[in-house]
């Protein structure tokens, strides 16, 4: 393990990925500006998700890692979900 | 501590010097570290609990008023859980034991490591300090429970600040820990071949890492509404008392589990090695471990039941309490059967581990009645209540510590205690334990409140019985550490395997090298097989 | 277990039922359990057997003690949920009572002003309890009836019960509330229907009368906390009956008598810890000198007289 | 796993340090964690409250502090891949500018603050006392949120200077940069918690 090699992303992918979070960023305050009525908070998170799962992927090289530390990511993830949901068990059933 | 020179060199005397301790990266000696600040702050706590239960000897005002007795609880809570406990078993076994147990010369980040031992002094400073800054101790209760901690006049933003630093102490060893199982192993040792300590330890530290922080930004948002008057949890200004209890128990609940969980790995350890027996069921064990972790985490609201949530939450998370007892159980089961068919050797190891099984048993049980919702109408925030978790987390991580510290102790200093020391200390440690927790289970059921200073006259034959427990068990503590404590210079030369362990930490000699191995051992088979050696 | 058997109310049965089932099981199992552990102790003691067998697991017993404790919890969550769910179901018809936890003492409001320090209820009868907090979170617990509901600032809570015992059963603070949590008691009456409307008939409307400006100065400030007005000791004395009372005071210059006249009150607000009345603790209360207007002594000292006048 | 037993006192292998990164990451998600929960349960109270007082924030300040983030993350992520093409000069050239646009982030929030006390919309002020509750809790998430946010911009300001002098000195080179990758990690979450704080706080109306 000791010789992992470091998979190097190019400049232009770089870009690109920079090109497409800003699009997305003006696709939110778009959909905000809009008011696409009850689905915005879902919409704008939504696409929050989709910008934090491009940064996770490309900037931070998660594509590149081991699976494990992929594995630790979505699980860290999904935990957080969990537990937002359980404490909404109170909140939305009062 | 002095050793002649005709002492092979090991990690405590191959640099000799207090300044090598303090700076020294050796994972042993952090441990050791540790060891020395908890068992210092252990007896510290201890006394403040033994003057509660003085004053409580008696309805009314004995030996001190309500206020001190307030701070005094308060206090004991903090110490106990947050100085105690939550590092406990993992800082001192696991930082002692947990290279060695899987081939390796340190943990992954020893400097880290040292590093969060100086937090963790600092945390327990503050702690100390805001007991007597000012004049006012907190008196709150360790739960800091909004409005009231966020009004009380005492000193609560240091002992806030005091918590959110030892968390950091707990986050960075649980992330040195994983790190380490992760990528230290010695070569062939597979994750299933892994002894069974260092399983519970990685169970623990995934929630040291990930509830930990969630009590670190629910103290500061206490903080910033006694500082700054933001209103997070404070109704006045729109914030809600409950959802700070939420936020409080996401973490404390899973610090249980960080409590417990390292103390059921240690007995894991001493059932095979005293009945020359495998494990029984080692993957069971392991499955355990990790479902308390995760399923621990989704319970938090059972502290809640009375709280004004919503009815679909009090069943919600009562069911899920129940569904965690079920690993509890099987661990249970599965160390009665690793002793089945052994050759049992009752020595002080066993003795507290199997204490620890009576105790626990007994802790579970009432925590089923804590977490049966009619039941927990009645029992919470009663005696019953404290009686409980006094059986987890003393019989349990306690009693779990006072077995580890009696089976690696030939192993950390080289030297042996007196058995007979030993057996005798924990006839008074046993007996007094359950004299002075067990009729706070009846006096809880009958109604009596818990953090009561005075209470009605009826009550007094539990609480007086409780006070008598409390001086035994005292005198068994201050047995069983006098003990150790003169042994570790003075016992006579142990063996490496006094007790013919099979796991790594009996293959190398005792005290073992600074870095552990000479070489590295090569693992081939599973751990505990006590019909062949551990390594090739 | 004096308690666990005296089910004052209707909702204790179901309570006690879930007990019953969940400790016999605990005494079986940690019975059984210790039982298996001397035995395995003796038996299989080091001096006894000296070839240790060396099987390592087994399937169908790791299966059967998964399986069998879970049927039990899931029994124990049912008693336990089915004894819980009458609690949250209140009878329409149920007699209201507004509940209010203030540190350390409840106020039982049964309406139009009328606010009794014991909590009196008709035997038989539904009562709901809608519980609310003026400072800090509160829990109301009568062990009798196995109710409890936490009271806290911000949030309608409740809770309902029948009582079906006659008599007098404790009230209990069972949320940490501060200094004099443990003396946060009070007591509930179980009373005939009848007794219970003369009762109430007879209880004076308190709760409606304009309160004296001074009072409410005392209250803003917390004075109350710490010192009652009924007479009974918290932890400074109490105002019942303050002006013109006799006391021995401790000063630096040893004890001496005062009679508590206009001069001496406004001492003891602007500088509690120069003369402390005897048997009580110096240093508790902070001086108030220069944090409160001339006026609003005033006013104080004039609810005081006020007081004294009405006896 | 290497049989010099002195291993560890000076080399930390590039997965293992990584991977204690990432796990210390996974406490700052969690810290923000508990915030965002908060807020989740504040807003679900006080909706419409919470639209009100949205609409106090400037949301084209918000979007030009999210756009700064975002470029920065770009330009810190160049600078790890032309560390390890061996270009230093450029590496550093891309710190830089990473660091120019955490300061006009920082430049932008202490503008922004200041035209909120300035308006004296801080916790415990006296406008604060007349808003609707809800108002007062989105303020108090606001502050705490952002003001934690920026200690985290601090703090990874800090690190990435660091790590600009290293690869000046050499220390971090071409086969050794630990350091500056764990930088840049902590630097891209810094931008992943404010991709969820700009809409929460700035957008949702």
């Amino acid at each position: 393990m000791k010789n992992h090699t470091h998979a190097v992303s190019t400049d232009r992918a770089n870009w690109t990925v920079l090109l497409i979070l800003l699009l997305l960023t003006t696709l939110s305050v778009l959909a905000i500006k809009l008011q696409v009525g009850a689905f915005t908070v879902a919409l704008a998170l939504l696409l929050a998700s989709v910008k934090v799962t491009i940064v996770l992927t490309y900037f931070m090289h998660l594509k590149f890692e081991q699976t494990i530390l992929r594995v630790m990511v979505g699980g860290v993830f999904l935990l957080f979900a969990i537990v937002i949901g359980i404490t909404f068990i109170d909140y939305l059933f009062r | 501590m002095t050793y002649t020179s005709s002492e092979p060199l090991n990690y405590l005397n191959h640099k000799t010097g207090l300044w090598s301790w303090l700076t020294s990266s050796d994972h042993k000696r952090i441990g050791l570290l540790y060891l020395y600040a908890i068992t210092i702050f252990f007896c510290a706590a201890a006394i403040l609990g033994l003057l509660m239960r003085i004053e409580k000897m008696a309805p009314g005002q004995t030996i001190m008023t309500a206020q001190t007795y307030n701070g005094m609880f308060t206090i004991h809570g903090i110490i106990m859980i947050f100085i105690v406990v939550i590092p406990g078993l993992a800082a001192v076994f696991g930082n002692i034991f947990l290279p060695i147990m899987i081939g390796a010369r340190d943990v992954a980040f020893p400097k880290l490591n040292l590093f969060s031992w100086y937090i963790y002094i600092f945390g327990a400073i503050l702690g100390l300090y805001s007991q007597f800054a000012n004049g006012h101790s907190p008196d709150t209760g360790w739960t800091f429970y909004v409005p009231y901690s966020a009004e009380a006049s005492s000193n609560v933003v240091i002992a806030l600040t005091a918590a959110f630093v030892l968390g950091f102490s707990s986050i960075l060893t649980g992330l040195n820990f994983i790190v380490t199982i992760h990528r230290m192993r010695a070569p062939g040792m597979t994750w299933f071949r892994m002894p069974l300590f260092p399983w519970s330890l990685y169970a623990t530290a995934w929630i040291q890492i990930l509830a930990t922080p969630i009590i670190g930004i629910t103290l500061l948002m206490v903080m910033a509404e006694r500082l700054f008057h933001i209103g997070f949890f404070d109704p006045a200004l729109g914030g809600d008392p409950v959802l700070y209890q939420h936020l409080f128990w996401i973490y404390s609940h899973p610090a249980v589990y960080v409590m417990i969980l390292p103390a059921m790995g240690v007995v894991t350890e001493i059932f095979p090695t005293f009945s020359q027996k495998p494990v029984f069921g080692y993957v069971p064990i392991v499955f355990s471990s990790l479902a308390i972790a995760l399923v621990g985490y989704f319970v938090w609201g059972h502290h809640m039941f009375t709280s004004g949530m919503s009815y679909e939450s009090r069943w919600f998370f009562s069911l899920l309490t129940f569904i965690v007892a079920i690993p509890s159980a099987i661990k249970v089961f599965n160390w009665l059967s690793t002793m089945y068919g052994g050759s049992v050797d009752l020595k002080p190891p066993l003795l507290y581990a199997i204490s620890f099984i009576f105790l626990f048993t007994i802790g579970g049980f009432t925590g089923l009645a804590l977490g049966s919702l009619a039941t927990n109408i009645q029992l919470h925030n009663t005696d019953f209540v404290v009686a409980h978790f006094h059986y987890i987390i003393f019989g349990g991580m306690g009693f779990g510590f006072f077995a580890g510290i009696h089976y690696w102790f030939p192993k950390i200093y080289g030297r042996m205690y007196n058995f007979k020391w030993a057996y005798i200390s924990w006839g008074f440690l046993f007996t007094g334990f359950n004299l002075l927790y067990f009729p706070l289970f009846v006096i809880g059921i009958q109604g009596m409140p818990r953090r009561y200073f005075d209470y009605d006259p009826k009550f007094q034959t539990g609480e007086f019985l409780s006070t008598i427990g409390a001086f035994i068990l005292i005198a068994g503590l201050a047995g069983m550490i006098s003990n150790l404590v003169y042994h570790a210079r003075k016992g006579p030369k142990a063996e490496a395997n006094p007790w013919h362990g099979v796991t790594l930490e009996w293959q190398v000699p005792s005290p073992p090298p600074h870095e552990n191995f000479d070489e590295i051992p090569v693992i081939t088979h599973e751990p505990y097989l006590f019909d062949k050696p551990a390594t090739k | 277990m004096e308690t666990l058997f005296n089910q004052g109310s209707n909702l204790a049965g179901g309570v006690d039922r879930a007990f019953i089932f969940i400790f016999s099981i605990a005494i079986f199992f940690t019975v059984g359990i210790t039982a298996l552990m001397i035995y395995i102790l003796v038996h299989y003691s080091r001096k006894k057997n000296k070839n240790p067998q060396q099987f390592s697991g087994n399937t169908k017993l790791e299966i059967a003690w998964t399986v069998i404790p879970l049927i039990i919890v899931l029994v124990m969550f049912y008693l336990g949920w089915s004894g819980f769910a009458p609690m949250r179901k209140v009878p329409a018809d149920a007699m209201q009572v507004k509940v209010i936890g203030r540190m350390w003492t409840w106020d039982f409001d049964y309406g139009n002003g009328k606010i009794s320090k014991e909590l009196v209820v008709p035997y038989q009868k539904d009562v709901k309890l809608n519980l609310f907090s003026a400072d800090v979170n509160h829990s109301l617990f009568i062990p009798a009836f196995r109710v409890k509901e936490d009271v806290i600032p911000g949030y309608n809570n409740y809770l309902w019960f029948r009582p079906i015992k006659k008599g007098t059963f404790d009230i209990y603070c069972s949320e940490y509330c501060g200094l004099a949590h443990s003396g946060m008691v009070a007591k509930v009456v179980v009373m005939d229907s009848l007794e219970f409307k003369g009762w109430l008939a007879n209880l004076k409307a308190t709760g409606n009368q304009p309160e004296h400006p001074g009072l409410a100065l005392l209250k803003s400030n917390t004075c109350l906390t710490c010192h009652s007005l009924d007479g009974s000791k918290i932890v400074g004395p109490s105002f019942k009956g303050l002006f013109g009372r006799k006391s021995t005071v401790v000063t630096d210059a040893g004890e001496k008598e005062i009679v508590a006249d206009e001069a001496y009150i406004r001492r003891s607000i602007e500088e509690p810890n120069a003369e402390v009345v005897k048997g009580y603790m110096k240093g508790l209360m902070q001086p108030y000198k220069g944090k409160i207007s001339e006026a609003d002594l005033n006013t104080i000292v004039d609810f005081f007289k006020s007081e004294n006048a009405k006896q | 796993m290497s049989t010099n037993p002195h291993a560890h006192e000076n080399l930390i292998d590039s997965d293992t340090g990584k991977m204690g990164m990432w796990l210390f990451l996974f406490t700052e998600l969690f810290l923000f964690g508990g915030l965002f929960l908060v807020y989740a349960v504040m807003r679900t109270k006080y909706a419409a409250d919470f639209h009100h007082a949205a609409l106090e924030l400037n949301a084209f300040v918000g979007a030009t502090n999210t756009v700064a983030l975002l470029f920065s993350s770009m330009t810190v992520a160049m600078s790890l891949t032309a560390i390890q093409q061996q270009k230093s000069g450029k590496a550093i050239g891309l710190i830089f500018i990473t660091l120019l646009l955490a300061g006009v982030f920082m430049v932008n929030k202490y503008f922004e603050w200041g035209h909120k006390f300035s308006l004296h919309l801080y916790p415990g002020s006296d406008v604060m006392k007349t808003l609707p509750h809800g108002e007062i809790v989105f303020f108090g998430l606001y502050f705490m949120m952002t003001g934690l946010h920026a200690v985290h911009v601090l703090i990874g300001g800090i690190l990435l200077t660091l790590v600009m002098f290293k690869i000046g000195s050499g220390k971090i080179r071409h086969d050794h940069f630990l350091m500056h990758e764990n930088s840049a990690l902590y630097w891209h979450l810094v931008d992943l918690i404010w991709i969820f704080i700009f809409p929460l706080l700035y957008l949702i109306t």
